[in-house]
């Protein structure tokens, strides 16, 4: 990204982005021979698919339904466990140059100690770890633990104990109190927060008359909940001093700037790759024309712009 | 052109022509080189039909045919996606992700190719049978048996005619060619030193898996599942196999019949 | 709608629909030169804007904005007041032979007992209330009471005792515990559920650089939100046995067969009118045909076919 | 033809023609009747860009000019909507719903037209100008003051002086026509038994209606405002005026400069 009109590097919860566009979880393949380092023009870093302690399969039936500008995902997990991951991936990973995050899934307190303690043996080869605590499509209620101050406050401050590494905490816009969570989360050490994950939607099947996926609900992403995650990307920010990574329906370099101006530090894009694998690349190039065009001489000056006092003085509201 | 690795890519190309088929059904021509000169049978694309963000994910098309710088798929109407299809006109955008997954032949692995295939499509399974025919070359096909439903899929019949000389059709209503399924055109075991290559609804597919049931790895099915990525990230499209779960877009479409957990998939 | 393939005739909390398709509130105009009755093929009854006690200016600044799928709005409640509303609006709603909600404001207790005394004096002119304990855009904190089960049972019982008459309650998609308010309101003796009003979003001016709108969040509507909306209902339903109303997102008439299917008695159509006008005639007609080719002798035989037993005996998970 | 009260409705029209006018603007010829006959200058159509949901809201654009069955609208690339207007070819689908508001005419209630009309636009805002000056006949207007940025204007620049001949040209940067603002090319009071039609931006109108403070009721000025219904259902557009809000929509979008609140006007 040597063409970029303006610098977009940025320092986020422990991690330096070269560009502020970080490829969600769930999204990109293990797998050598797709996982081709050009590929990721304009990408900051990436996070893998959920990691958990042991393999697991996922789930069954329809994983993927269309919606609206969306889409609804019931994948379940399925991923070959830390061991696999290790084995399979973690060779790989590295040679991208690209900084990656180890999305970890939180089933259980003892999975997550387990969890950390067999990837810290890798040392300086996990350069980040983003804690799981929303995920809505597996039966372990990984998302439990995201939902109220006190279980994400707990969760968080076990995996601090056990990984002093960069600890990104990813939370679920499902907790009913999001800025309330955000700063138990904040308040227990961790660098940064991802706000946040899919959206509980669900689908029916009008062939079969009943529920298109086998547990009901799945997760909504894409496009269409944007305007939702900018909102809670705004008042998470307005809560904490940590820095905030936005995710949730970014699709066009607007929606990043929208996020940073919101206070966010960098986005993370996941289902609008599915439309266009060349999207950070454009994201990043549109990121760089608007900062050169506003003369605001690096990522960081945007952080936040967009919540300076309305005209007047009077402050914006923050609900 | 250089077919690099299995990675697809998306291309902005632009539809050469558009012969309707009848009944909702057509044939499109898109110019899009880098496809045309890598893709195998088997093999699809992901083409997005519409503008901005509705519909959202790419529709899963079979290559149908390949040649200079010009791909062709076949589709016949279903939803939102496929009637955007029907309605392109010459010089129409189109998005377009590919070559995608593993084809016919690369599904054989290092194998000789047999004597002799027999194609089997069920509708417009018909599409990636046609390239693989192709491809194969007349001598090579033992027998093509195509099935339709029947009522409305008149012009897609004729077509099938046409594109496939000399195909045994079949219809469930028995309004096009002879009625039943294509299983009545198969023969009871598959002669030696040959292969069988299908294409078509689930149901054909496991009953003419389940018609062989020794003639492993002699059985080459091209399966569908609903996707989101088609290059093996979302792992949306898996289905169940005797190695696991295995993606439909990457590992597949085409999986030996042996592999496939028939009784474990669900309804796409 | 005589060409209809079924009979959509149904009974929903105290109104005879002659369709399940209700037209929402704040979509639809009161002036008579706007208001022809043969706009309305198709329309099983229509709800009005939002009516308060006195008449408000509503919200400042941008008002509606654009999204992927759909829309964001902050009207703010705008309206003539309840006098304004019985002088100009009453003469004319009657005519058209389409049955109406009065959309009703809940700002304070005081405002709802005045509001449906006042309302009371028209007798059978009104034929139901909607009383909106949902509105994300006013600074009455209109959403506050659908919130919490103890607010909203609250709310629901005075307007239970003041109105006898079909009496509607629309909840907000913001309850941190949608299930827990609509058994509250149903207790309360509410005749039917809506479910819900439109989603908090937000959108960021990069111009500007500032929130688009004065209030910072408005409400998400259109096709974008149908997945979430859908997976409400599902809860909703349940959780009541009273009637309930979706509503968010619908399109099509696939749409309000899914919402049929989890348990619906009806569906309201929102935003996809500044579409579509024609939308609910096309989405009766759907049904009509769908029910035929299902051979479904009436709606009622659809409400909640799509919540029976999966095969296997297992039931469905309910969350 | 009849055209019933002020209750547009929704069309499925079909793109007649396409003229590029260069730098992301164009002229395009729409078939549609109803829409045709009906509308009046000053009035507008919400158009459908593209296909699905997404672009989601039609996007409000004066019509043209109007004759037989066929109207047409000037648009200038600003955003997705407007792009997908610049990719349309003839025989393409668009939805169109209209014709809406009140016109330059009807806004002037029963009164007698005036003996000349001084035409005033900016950028885009002469769209609707240029069907007004069609229906008020060369021989009623006074002046015709256009204004454009510069840059980037030269193709529109041009039609300007094709469609309306004699046209004053001012732009900010002074590359095209006179270097200023319309209201350079504008009398300091209007002429006796005369009026002041305009349209254009914002800020553009406000001068205007800053600049005859005492003419009241003889400027009639098409203002704009997001939109989402355009029916007056929605109350998405309104803009306040000395009578409270009014919807732009159906209430306008031309009011005479005295009814609004420009100070107080948000900008769109
Ligand atoms: C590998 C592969 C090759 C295919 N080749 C052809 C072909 O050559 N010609 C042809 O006509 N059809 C083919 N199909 C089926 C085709 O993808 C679907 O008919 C099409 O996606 C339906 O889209 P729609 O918008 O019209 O329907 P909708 O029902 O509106 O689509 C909604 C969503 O479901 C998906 N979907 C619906 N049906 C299917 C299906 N059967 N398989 C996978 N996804 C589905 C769509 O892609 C979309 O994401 C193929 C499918 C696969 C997986
Ligand atoms: C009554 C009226 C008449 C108009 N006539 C013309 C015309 O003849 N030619 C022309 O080129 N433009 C005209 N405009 C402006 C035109 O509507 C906008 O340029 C257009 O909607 C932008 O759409 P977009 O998708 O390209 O931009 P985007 O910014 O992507 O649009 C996003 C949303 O904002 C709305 N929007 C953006 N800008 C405006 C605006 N200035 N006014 C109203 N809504 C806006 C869009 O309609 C859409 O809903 C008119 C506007 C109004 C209100
Ligand atoms: C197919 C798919 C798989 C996903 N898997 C994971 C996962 O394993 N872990 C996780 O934290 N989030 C997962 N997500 C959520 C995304 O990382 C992201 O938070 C969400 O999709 C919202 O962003 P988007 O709208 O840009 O897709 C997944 C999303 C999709 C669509
Ligand atoms: C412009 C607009 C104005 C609205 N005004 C009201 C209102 O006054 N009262 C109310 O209860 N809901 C109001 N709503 C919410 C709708 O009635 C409906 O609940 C919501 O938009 C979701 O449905 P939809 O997705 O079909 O639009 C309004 C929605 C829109 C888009
Ligand atoms: S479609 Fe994403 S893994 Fe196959
Ligand atoms: S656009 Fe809805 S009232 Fe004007």
């Amino acid at each position: 990204m040597n063409s970029l009109r303006a610098d977009l590097s940025i320092a986020v919860g422990g991690l330096n982005l070269e560009t502020p566009v970080v490829i969600a979880s769930g999204v990109w393949p293990y797998d050598p021979v797709l996982w081709s380092p050009e590929r990721l023009e304009g990408v900051g870093a990436l996070c893998t698919k959920a990691v958990s302690l042991q393999p697991r399969e996922g789930n069954r039936g329809v994983r993927v339904w269309e919606t609206p500008c969306g889409m609804l995902n019931s994948i379940g997990l399925q991923n070959s466990g830390v061991r696999g991951f290790l084995k399979e991936y973690l060779p790989i990973a590295g040679k991208s140059g690209i900084p990656f995050l180890v999305n970890l899934v939180m089933e259980s307190e003892r999975e997550v100690r387990e969890n950390l303690s067999i990837l810290r043996e890798s040392g300086d080869a996990i350069p980040a770890v983003e804690l799981n605590i929303s995920c809505p499509n597996a039966d372990c209620d990984g998302m439990a633990w995201g939902i109220s101050p006190e279980s994400a406050a707990r969760a968080a401050a076990i995996a601090r104990s056990e990984w002093k590494g960069p600890l990104w905490v990813k939370l679920t816009p499902q907790a009913p109190d999001l800025p309330a969570v955000a700063k138990a989360v904040e308040s227990e050490g961790a660098d940064a927060l991802v706000c946040g994950n899919t959206w509980l939607g669900m689908a029916m099947d009008l062939k079969r008359k009943q529920p298109v996926f086998r547990r009901v609900t799945a997760g909504l992403s894409g496009p269409a909940v944007f305007p939702l995650a900018l909102r809670t990307v705004w008042q998470v920010c307005g809560a904490v001093s940590i820095p905030v990574v936005g995710c949730g329906g970014v699709s066009r370099w607007e929606d990043a700037a929208a996020m940073i101006l919101a206070g966010a530090s960098a986005v993370e894009v996941g289902s609008s790759l599915f439309a266009d694998f060349d999207l950070p690349r454009k994201i990043s190039e549109g990121l760089a024309d608007y900062l050169a065009d506003a003369e605001i001489p690096n990522l960081a000056g945007l952080v936040g712009l967009g919540r300076k006092e309305k005209e007047g003085g009077r402050p914006w509201a923050q609900d | 052109m250089s077919c690099g690795g299995g990675s697809p890519r998306d291309y902005a190309a632009a539809v050469l022509g558009h012969r309707p088929l009848g009944d909702g059904s057509g044939l499109l021509a898109v110019r899009c080189g880098e496809i045309a000169s890598c893709a195998e049978p088997g093999q699809f694309v992901l083409l997005r039909p519409g503008t901005g963000n509705d519909p959202f994910l790419g529709r899963p098309l079979a290559v149908a045919d390949a040649a200079g710088d010009v791909f062709k798929v076949v589709y016949r109407i279903v939803g939102r996606g496929t009637a955007l299809l029907a309605s392109k006109r010459q010089g129409d955008p189109v998005t377009v992700r590919g070559p995608i997954g593993r084809g016919f032949f690369s599904a054989r692995g290092e194998k000789p190719l047999p004597r002799k295939v027999i194609l089997a499509g069920g509708a417009v399974g018909a599409a990636p049978l046609l390239f693989a025919a192709r491809r194969l070359g007349l001598s090579r096909i033992e027998k093509t048996v195509m099935g339709v439903a029947g009522k409305g899929w008149e012009g897609f019949a004729e077509w099938l005619k046409e594109a496939f000389p000399g195909v045994d059709l079949f219809s469930g209503d028995g309004t096009l060619g002879t009625k039943g399924t294509v299983l009545a055109g198969l023969p009871g075991t598959l002669p030696a030193d040959s292969e069988l290559w299908a294409c078509g609804p689930q149901a054909m597919l496991s009953a003419i898996a389940a018609h062989y049931p020794r003639d492993g790895g002699r059985i080459l099915a091209a399966l569908e599942s609903r996707m989101a990525c088609g290059m093996g990230g979302c792992l949306g499209c898996v289905i169940p196999t005797v190695s696991g779960n295995r993606r439909v877009c990457v590992d597949g479409p085409v999986f030996t019949a042996e592999e496939v957990m028939w009784n474990e998939l669900s309804s796409c």
